[in-house]
């Protein structure tokens, strides 16, 4: 199919505590490709997250450390990159957005300024009115109305999602290949998430970048990815292109987590079906698959050894030693 | 704080300013003196005639029969080994805010050196205490005992080489009493101490004060230094515009450059009209006196030690015993003197006041007396340096009654007098108590200095079984609580004067009233009589009796408990610096004032002198490293106790 | 009901603990706080036991035993160091234990042929010298470390007691109650404290008591603030709204839910108050304007020292004390800050 | 089942605005703005809109943790706005409320033991032994374990959390539980289980439910009725299946369509609706969805809509100018 832009191997990441270390990322691997997104699913305390701020190289130190693992893009490797070379691609190369504009916009600095100095980082030779130029169009391009006078507000006086068109404006000035979205919409209502992720789908229509975009909510990965990875406990589960993976779920964690949610057109008041217990701690984690606790289907096996993930066709793959069975 | 007249209170700023200066001061020089420079004056004004019309006044005929008196006959103090010739470099803590000696701000460093150079009428001999000629050639005395005639010196001339004159007398109290001056204390000195001056020709004149008094006394109290009519001009504008003006000087040395904010240059004047007086002659000797700002006393000490300053008061024990120390004196360049003189002391003294009627007991005046372990306290915090006050008026020659002996530290005495006194138990801490009282007194003190002083006799008095409880007040609020008299026991001096004084101190009318001196609240018939005496007696013997008299009858009231006097100046001088033998008079309290000194306390100062020929031998010395013999006078010539 | 700690209160213990400089610094200060207690017993010119003619005395408690009492010829206090001379002459059975330094810390000493300060002297028990009174200075350490933490402490206390009551009422009521006290913390704040205490300090004599309430005066300010803070932002919190969704009063609402929250504010502030208190008072007895004398103060002791260079081991004993003291202290409250917010400092490469 | 437990008539809420130093009123917010609706015994009512709304302001107001502004809340016969606080204490056993943050609704101080005995204490109820007895039976019903009364609230995941805010709102055997957005901070496979246990709690203790959330979906799923709010004002309200399959007004048409499909099949274009949600301080004019609605006519701008019948048994009201022609739009 399409190349592979950004591909992530085996990579093994964590945090030391105050007593003790913990491995939040265990083994994951996948692949971005040239225009498509990715969603990266999974509850909060899978890893979703630190996958993201892992290929930023972004995880804070000295308590964030990556064990072991490959970052490839475009097949270079970003783990064995110095320093500076990171910084270079950082914002060039793969950009990324966070659930929380405010707090990733600089509160004292008008957002035309802030927006200007993507510019004069990553193309330091335009003069100072065509990185205006580009800044306001940059803010006409997210459907921020009358750019101009917006290029003074500073980032309180804009709403949640003016803010967040504000973010996206500046990951995308620099025409990334990746753009790492992480729950942007989250703290967004219904109505703005909407007209965010649709301005998503447009850009990514006429830039053609790559997203990673990642999220706890399946209808946004229903609406917006072209692939999905599902994360459990720091562990990829189950990846697939977005309608094999709801056409035909195969994990058990997967297939709770679709049937458990509401549905607008579900009967009322009827009782939901739900995955028992809850998501373990990651210093509490299961020997064996990480989801037996929790699984109706767990049998010894599961707990003798981690599944790894195994090829259900070309397009899905699932870590679960009875996806066969179960899925006759 | 016993401030009647003009020269105590001169006296008493003088003592305050001299401590700093004592600490501080003395001098060297940058021996690049041509003679007769330009004056190199930064912003002050050199003119001196600012008054073209000048004010003259009427003279009277003199009286008949006048007695006139000089003294030629009393020793000479200066040495005629003396050389005339160098600089003499000393240093002063801040920069002077005006050259005025007058007015605001003048209370400066710098105005000891401006009044040691304006001759006053007649000066007195620091040894013999007699009248010495100065501006005044003669003098005899009216009939009423408060006026005095003076026969002016008619070679007298001010720096500007116009001659003094009676009128430059008279003018001085129009000058005095001028509000223009902003000057009050100078204003009501002038207006009500000294009543007239009159003018009988251009060289001779007479001075009526107040109140009839001693002969000698009349010239301390009353006698003035002359004002030039042609500098002043007085008007409203008076205090800014003689900010910056050299003002005529009748003494032997003028401000001659003057960089501000850095230094002050005096210069001795080329044919001083008094070079060749008796009691001038061999004296202010140096070519010029240079005065350099140097702000700190740590700092100054340092520019000594390199050379900079000629001369450093060593007075303060920490100088004298622990930094006066190493190869600069040990090879003999800086040399040491440690001067006692013999002068009215401050009387230092815990002052009980009676108002309190625990100390209304004689028994326990005198058994608090005797629980004060003041020995101890010389012994040890004060390093034997400071001595037993035994007389509160110590100094004073014929008026101080040596006699007295202050009451010693004797548990057993002090046990006497208590159980005398009723005060036999003692509590578990070990005070006295009766009647559930304690005997405990507050002690009131205005420096920190005399804390480590007091905790001592504090510890001490323990052992009496007297508790001591200290109270350090700000000097101001101090003063204020004593002139309530709120106080319990007061820690304090009071300044001295030429005269011991007691009617503000000890008379009954001053007992029981807030703001007089009489802080102990002494009220006795006896003492009432016999201040009385003394201060209506104009008799100078009989005076002088009768103060030995008093000052028995006080220390049988057993009201102040005298501490301790300082008897000494001490100093250190590089070793081209001079001194006459013996080195200092009886009332110099410093030995290295280039002036005629402060004039209230005698004609002290200007002794000294530099040999320029020993100063260019010791640097040639130093730079090659030999040494001469060390040297540490201890002068005791004056010494009293 | 068991009686357990929270584990929250557990582990921010374990993470105290774990701070070993601060940890330890704190052990070693409660103990020298212990000692401090007992400094009597440690620094005193009175005997720890006395064995007279077959009975024990315990002089260092209590009342003066007049010398007579152990044959001496004087009604004052017994010179136990001489007493302690005495019975070693005499060889008679009687003996007495003084203290390891032997001096009170206001009794001047002398020796022979010398004046104060002397320099350490061991065969004198003079271990750090004699200030230039003659009294030893190692035993005016102690009293004077016993004097300033006890002054900051309690100083701490009243001040903490008014800025949480003060803070806890603006921030729970808020309104023109607030706003008035607001405006005054604002006012008051720009005094000069120091001139302040200098100037009330040159008039009337502070005591202890008197310079602590002086001190409060001008320092209930800052705690309050952060209480407001505090209490602002906690009365907002949803837990404080399920408790009145409950009913629970409004001293409920404060004691039960409010304060226990802000507290930890508080305990982290709790270091740094005592060594503002300890430099606090320091600063003044140094410029001459704190406690009486002859009160053992370490500001005395500073200003002897400066004032007295050549007798280096004043200025060294004591600015070595307050160091250590201080350091020690502010390691303490470095260690209850990280361990209780325990913001790992991050950085980003 | 049939009476009406809550009836709110009029309710207004305004936040007074101040500024200046000296704190002066210089505006309000209105957060609630004349809200009338009524709950009858056992019955869920939904309340859903964006954040801003005024829908938490009401769930507050309603309980008098807000002072209302203006307007009656009729609990039982009784108007609460009216009477005292007291009165109001000892009437807040009948009511409770569910927070959003479990973390946050927990004090972090107290063990769990003594959060669900709080209840008992502040009400004078019972003595210890039967406290620490009535503490075991909320755990067991909300389904935490037994021992769980001496731990502290941070030991345990959000959903545990919830269970406790849930067994401490149940504690007093209230008769209306208002819910304020309980799931929304929720993982997913969380969510389901706390919505099962409301459920099954409503059912077991005869409980109303006012139940808030901004998720139509979950709203849905456990409300009878629901109201939806924009800008302090009820704009629609009706049955809950009604509102899902015939929204009348526009702004709930653009709410359902906002909400993305999980289902990658049916994808379509999600944005509805342009523009932010206007600030309450200075509301727009007429119909405050006007700067919103795609349907806007210059009536809008003006006059303010009234909530009225859009169905012939009442149970379905809109408040829209034109609510009869864009309800067919969807």
């Amino acid at each position: 199919m399409n190349d592979s832009v950004l591909s992530v191997k085996n990579l093994f990441a964590g945090f030391s505590g105050d007593e003790d270390y913990v491995q939040v990322l265990s083994d994951v691997s996948f692949e971005v490709k040239k225009g498509r997104t990715l969603g990266i699913v999974g509850e909060s305390g899978c890893g979703k997250s630190v996958t993201a701020l892992a290929i930023m190289r972004l995880l804070p130190l000295p308590a964030g450390r990556i064990e072991k693992g490959e970052i490839l893009l475009d097949g270079e490797n970003l783990l064995k990159l110095p320093v500076e070379k990171m910084h270079s691609i950082r914002g060039k190369r793969i950009a990324m957005i966070f659930q929380e504009p405010m707090t990733a916009l600089n509160p004292v600095q008008k957002i035309g300024r802030q927006l200007m100095e993507i510019y004069s980082l990553h193309f330091p030779k335009l003069t100072q009115e065509q990185m205006q130029t580009n800044a306001v169009a940059m803010l006409r391009k997210v459907r921020i109305p009358s750019p101009e006078k917006r290029m003074n507000d500073y980032p309180h006086q804009l709403s949640g999602g003016m803010r967040q068109r504000v973010m996206i404006a500046m990951a995308l000035a620099s025409e990334p290949d990746i753009l790492i979205a992480d729950e942007p919409t989250t703290a967004l209502d219904v109505t703005i998430q909407a007209q965010v992720l649709s301005l998503m789908q447009d850009l990514q229509a006429e830039m053609g970048m790559s997203i990673i975009f990642v999220t706890h909510d399946f209808g946004v990965v229903a609406q917006l990815c072209d692939d999905v990875t599902v994360m459990y406990a720091g562990r990829i589960i189950e990846e697939a292109t977005v309608k094999e993976l709801f056409a035909s779920p195969k994990h058990p964690y997967t297939k709770g987590l679709l049937s458990s949610m509401p549905q607008l057109d579900s009967k009322s008041k009827a009782e939901l079906k739900v995955i028992r217990g809850v998501v373990p701690g990651m210093n509490q984690i299961p020997s064996g698959c990480r989801f037996r606790d929790r699984c109706d289907y767990a049998i010894d096996k599961c707990a003798m050894a981690m599944p790894g993930c195994e090829q259900v066709n070309s397009n899905h793959k699932v870590a679960c030693v009875r996806w066969q069975e179960l899925s006759a | 704080m016993c401030m009647s007249t003009n020269r105590l209170k001169e006296a008493f700023r003088k003592t305050g300013i001299l401590i700093g200066l004592i600490s501080s001061l003395t001098m060297i020089s940058s021996c690049t003196n041509n003679a007769e420079d330009d004056q190199e004056v930064d912003g002050v004004n050199v003119q001196t005639v600012y008054v073209e019309d000048l004010p003259t006044y009427p003279s009277k005929p003199l009286p008949v029969g006048l007695v006139w008196e000089t003294n030629e006959d009393d020793l000479v103090y200066a040495s005629p080994d003396a050389k005339k010739g160098g600089v003499f470099r000393s240093a002063m803590l801040a920069f002077p805010l005006t050259l005025r000696v007058v007015g605001p701000d003048s209370n400066t460093g710098l105005r000891d050196l401006l009044l040691g150079n304006q001759f006053t009428l007649t000066d007195i001999h620091p040894n013999t205490h007699k009248i010495i000629p100065a501006l005044a050639t003669h003098w005899a005395y009216g009939d009423d005992g408060k006026t005095v005639y003076y026969k002016l010196d008619t070679e007298a001339r001010w720096s500007d080489g116009r001659l003094v004159l009676a009128d430059d007398y008279l003018f001085t109290l129009d000058f005095m009493r001028s509000k223009f001056i902003v000057a009050p204390w100078y204003n009501k000195h002038y207006t009500e101490q000294i009543l007239e001056i009159t003018k009988y020709d251009d060289y001779t004149i007479s001075i009526t004060g107040a109140i009839a008094k001693p002969k000698i006394d009349l010239h301390y109290y009353y006698g003035i230094t002359p004002t030039a009519r042609h500098f002043h001009k007085l008007d409203e504008n008076w205090v800014s515009n003689y900010n910056w003006r050299i003002e005529p000087n009748t003494g032997p040395y003028q401000i001659s450059k003057i960089k501000k904010g850095k230094y002050i240059e005096f210069s001795l004047k080329e044919n001083w009209w008094a070079k060749d007086r008796k009691f001038y002659k061999n004296r202010f000797n140096v070519r010029s006196i240079r005065l350099d700002v140097i702000r700190d006393v740590e700092a100054a000490y340092r520019h000594f030690l390199k050379g900079d300053l000629d001369a450093f008061g060593l007075t303060m024990p920490s100088f004298w015993h622990d930094k006066a120390k190493g190869d600069m004196y040990d090879k003999g360049y800086i040399h040491k003197i440690w001067f006692y003189n013999d002068m009215p002391r401050p009387s230092e003294g815990m002052y009980l006041n009676q108002k309190s009627e625990l100390l209304r007991d004689k028994n326990i005046r005198y058994g608090l007396a005797h629980s004060m372990n003041v020995e101890l306290m010389l012994n040890t915090v004060l390093r034997g340096d400071y001595s037993r006050l035994h007389n509160l008026d110590t100094g004073y020659g014929d008026y101080s009654n040596t006699e007295i002996r202050a009451r010693e530290f004797d548990l057993q005495k002090a046990d006497a007098y208590f159980n005398k006194a009723g005060w036999v138990e003692r509590d578990e801490d070990g005070i006295r108590i009766k009647n559930n009282r304690r005997l405990s007194f507050v002690v009131t003190y205005g420096s920190e200095l005399h804390a480590n002083r007091l905790v001592l006799l504090k510890e001490e008095a323990k052992k009496a079984g007297v508790e001591l409880v200290l109270e350090q007040l700000d000097p101001a609020a101090m003063y204020k609580k004593e002139m309530e008299k709120q106080h319990e026991i007061a820690w304090m001096a009071w300044g001295f004067g030429f005269h011991p004084q007691y009617w503000g101190q000890f008379h009954s009318d001053n007992a029981d009233i807030p703001q007089t001196n009489n802080i102990t609240n002494t009220k006795d018939k006896i003492l009432d009589t016999l201040i009385e005496r003394f201060r209506n007696s104009a008799d100078g013997k009989e005076r002088a009796a009768l103060a030995r008299e008093i000052q028995q009858y006080i220390h049988d009231l057993g009201v102040v408990i005298p501490l301790t006097t300082v008897s000494y100046v001490r100093s250190a001088y590089w070793r081209w610096v001079k001194l006459p033998d013996p080195p200092g008079t009886k009332w110099s309290d410093t030995l290295f004032d280039p002036t005629n000194g402060d004039g209230m306390m005698g004609s002290t100062g200007g002794l000294f002198w530099i040999d320029e020929q020993e100063k260019a031998r010791t640097l040639e010395a130093m730079k090659k490293g030999e040494a001469f013999e060390p040297s540490t006078i201890i002068d005791t010539t004056y010494k009293t106790q | 009901m068991l009686l357990r700690f929270s584990p929250l209160t557990v582990r921010t213990w374990n993470r105290f603990r774990s701070i070993r400089r601060g940890y330890w610094s704190a052990v070693i200060l409660l103990v020298m706080l212990l000692l401090a207690c007992f400094a009597e017993l440690l620094a005193n010119n009175r005997a720890i036991v006395v064995y007279h003619d077959s009975t024990l005395y315990f002089p260092t408690y209590g009342a003066v035993i007049p010398g007579r009492v152990f044959g001496l010829e004087y009604q004052y206090e017994t010179n136990y160091r001489e007493l302690q001379n005495k019975y070693t002459e005499e060889g008679s059975g009687n003996w007495l234990l003084m203290p390891i330094i032997p001096y009170s810390p206001y009794e001047t000493t002398v020796k022979e042929g010398s004046y104060p300060p002397e320099p350490p002297d061991l065969s004198r028990s003079h271990y750090l010298g004699t200030d230039i009174a003659g009294r030893d200075i190692s035993s005016r350490l102690i009293y004077g470390f016993r004097i300033a933490i006890f002054f900051s402490l309690i100083l701490l206390i009243i001040n903490y007691a008014v800025g949480i009551a003060l803070g806890c009422m603006m921030g729970y009521w808020g309104g023109g109650f607030d706003l008035i006290f607001q405006r005054i913390i604002e006012i008051w704040s720009n005094v000069p404290i120091l001139y302040v205490i200098m100037i009330i300090a040159s008039i009337i004599t502070p005591n202890f008591m008197l310079l602590i309430l002086i001190m409060v005066l001008f320092g209930w300010m800052s705690m309050t603030w952060y209480m407001r803070t505090a209490t602002y932002k906690e009365k907002e919190r949803d837990y404080v709204l399920a408790a009145r969704a409950l009913g629970a009063s409004t001293p409920r609402i404060i004691f039960m839910h409010i304060l226990p929250n802000a507290i930890s504010i508080v305990v982290t502030f709790v270091p740094f108050s005592i060594v503002s208190g300890i430099s606090a008072l320091t600063s003044l007895d140094y410029l001459g304007f704190g406690l009486p004398a002859p009160t053992p103060s370490w500001g005395e002791m500073l200003r002897q020292g400066t004032d007295n260079l050549h007798a280096p081991w004043i200025a060294i004993s004591v600015v070595a004390a307050l160091v250590l003291v201080l350091t020690m202290v502010t390691f303490v409250g470095e260690a209850v800050r990280e361990a209780l917010d325990p913001k790992k400092h991050a950085i980003y490469e | 089942m049939n009476g009406v437990l809550l009836s709110v008539k009029n309710l207004k809420m305004y936040y007074p605005v101040r500024g200046g130093i000296l704190l002066r009123q210089t505006g309000e917010l209105r957060a609630v703005d004349d809200v009338s609706f009524e709950i009858k015994y056992g019955e869920t009512l939904g309340l859903v809109g964006e954040s801003g709304c005024g829908k938490s302001t009401v769930a507050k107001t309603l309980l008098r943790l807000y002072e209302p502004t203006a307007g009656q809340i009729v609990f039982q016969g009784r108007d609460l706005a009216k009477i005292s606080k007291k009165e109001m204490r000892s009437l807040r056993q009948e009511m409770q409320i569910i927070f959003q943050d479990p973390a946050e609704s927990l004090n972090t101080r107290h063990t769990v033991g003594s959060i669900l005995e709080e209840p008992f204490v502040i009400h004078d109820k019972g003595n210890a032994r039967q406290r620490k007895q009535w503490v075991d039976e909320l755990l067991q019903k909300v389904g935490l374990p037994a021992d769980s009364n001496t731990k502290y609230p941070h030991e345990f995941s959000g959903g545990q959390r919830q269970r406790i805010g849930i067994a401490r709102a149940i504690a007093l055997k209230p008769k209306l539980l208002i819910c304020d957005e309980p799931v929304s901070a929720l993982d997913v496979s969380v969510q389901s289980q706390i919505l099962n246990l409301l459920m099954q709690l409503q059912n077991d203790l005869d409980l109303t439910l006012i139940f808030i959330a901004h998720d139509l979906a979950v709203v849905k799923h456990i409300s009878d009725r629901i109201v939806v709010m924009y800008l302090g004002k009820i704009v629609e309200t009706a049955g809950s299946d009604l509102i899902y399959k015939r929204p009348l007004h526009p702004y709930t048409q653009s709410l359902i369509r906002s909400i993305p499909i999980p289902d990658p099949v049916q994808r379509s274009k999600l944005a509805t609706i342009e523009g932010d949600l206007p600030s309450a301080i200075n509301p727009p004019s007429g119909c405050h969805f006007h700067t919103r609605c795609p349907y806007a006519k210059d009536k809008c701008r003006t006059d303010v809509p009234m909530l009225e019948s859009a169905s012939d048994n009442g149970e379905h009201k809109i408040a829209c100018h034109f609510a009869g022609d864009v309800g067919l739009a969807i």
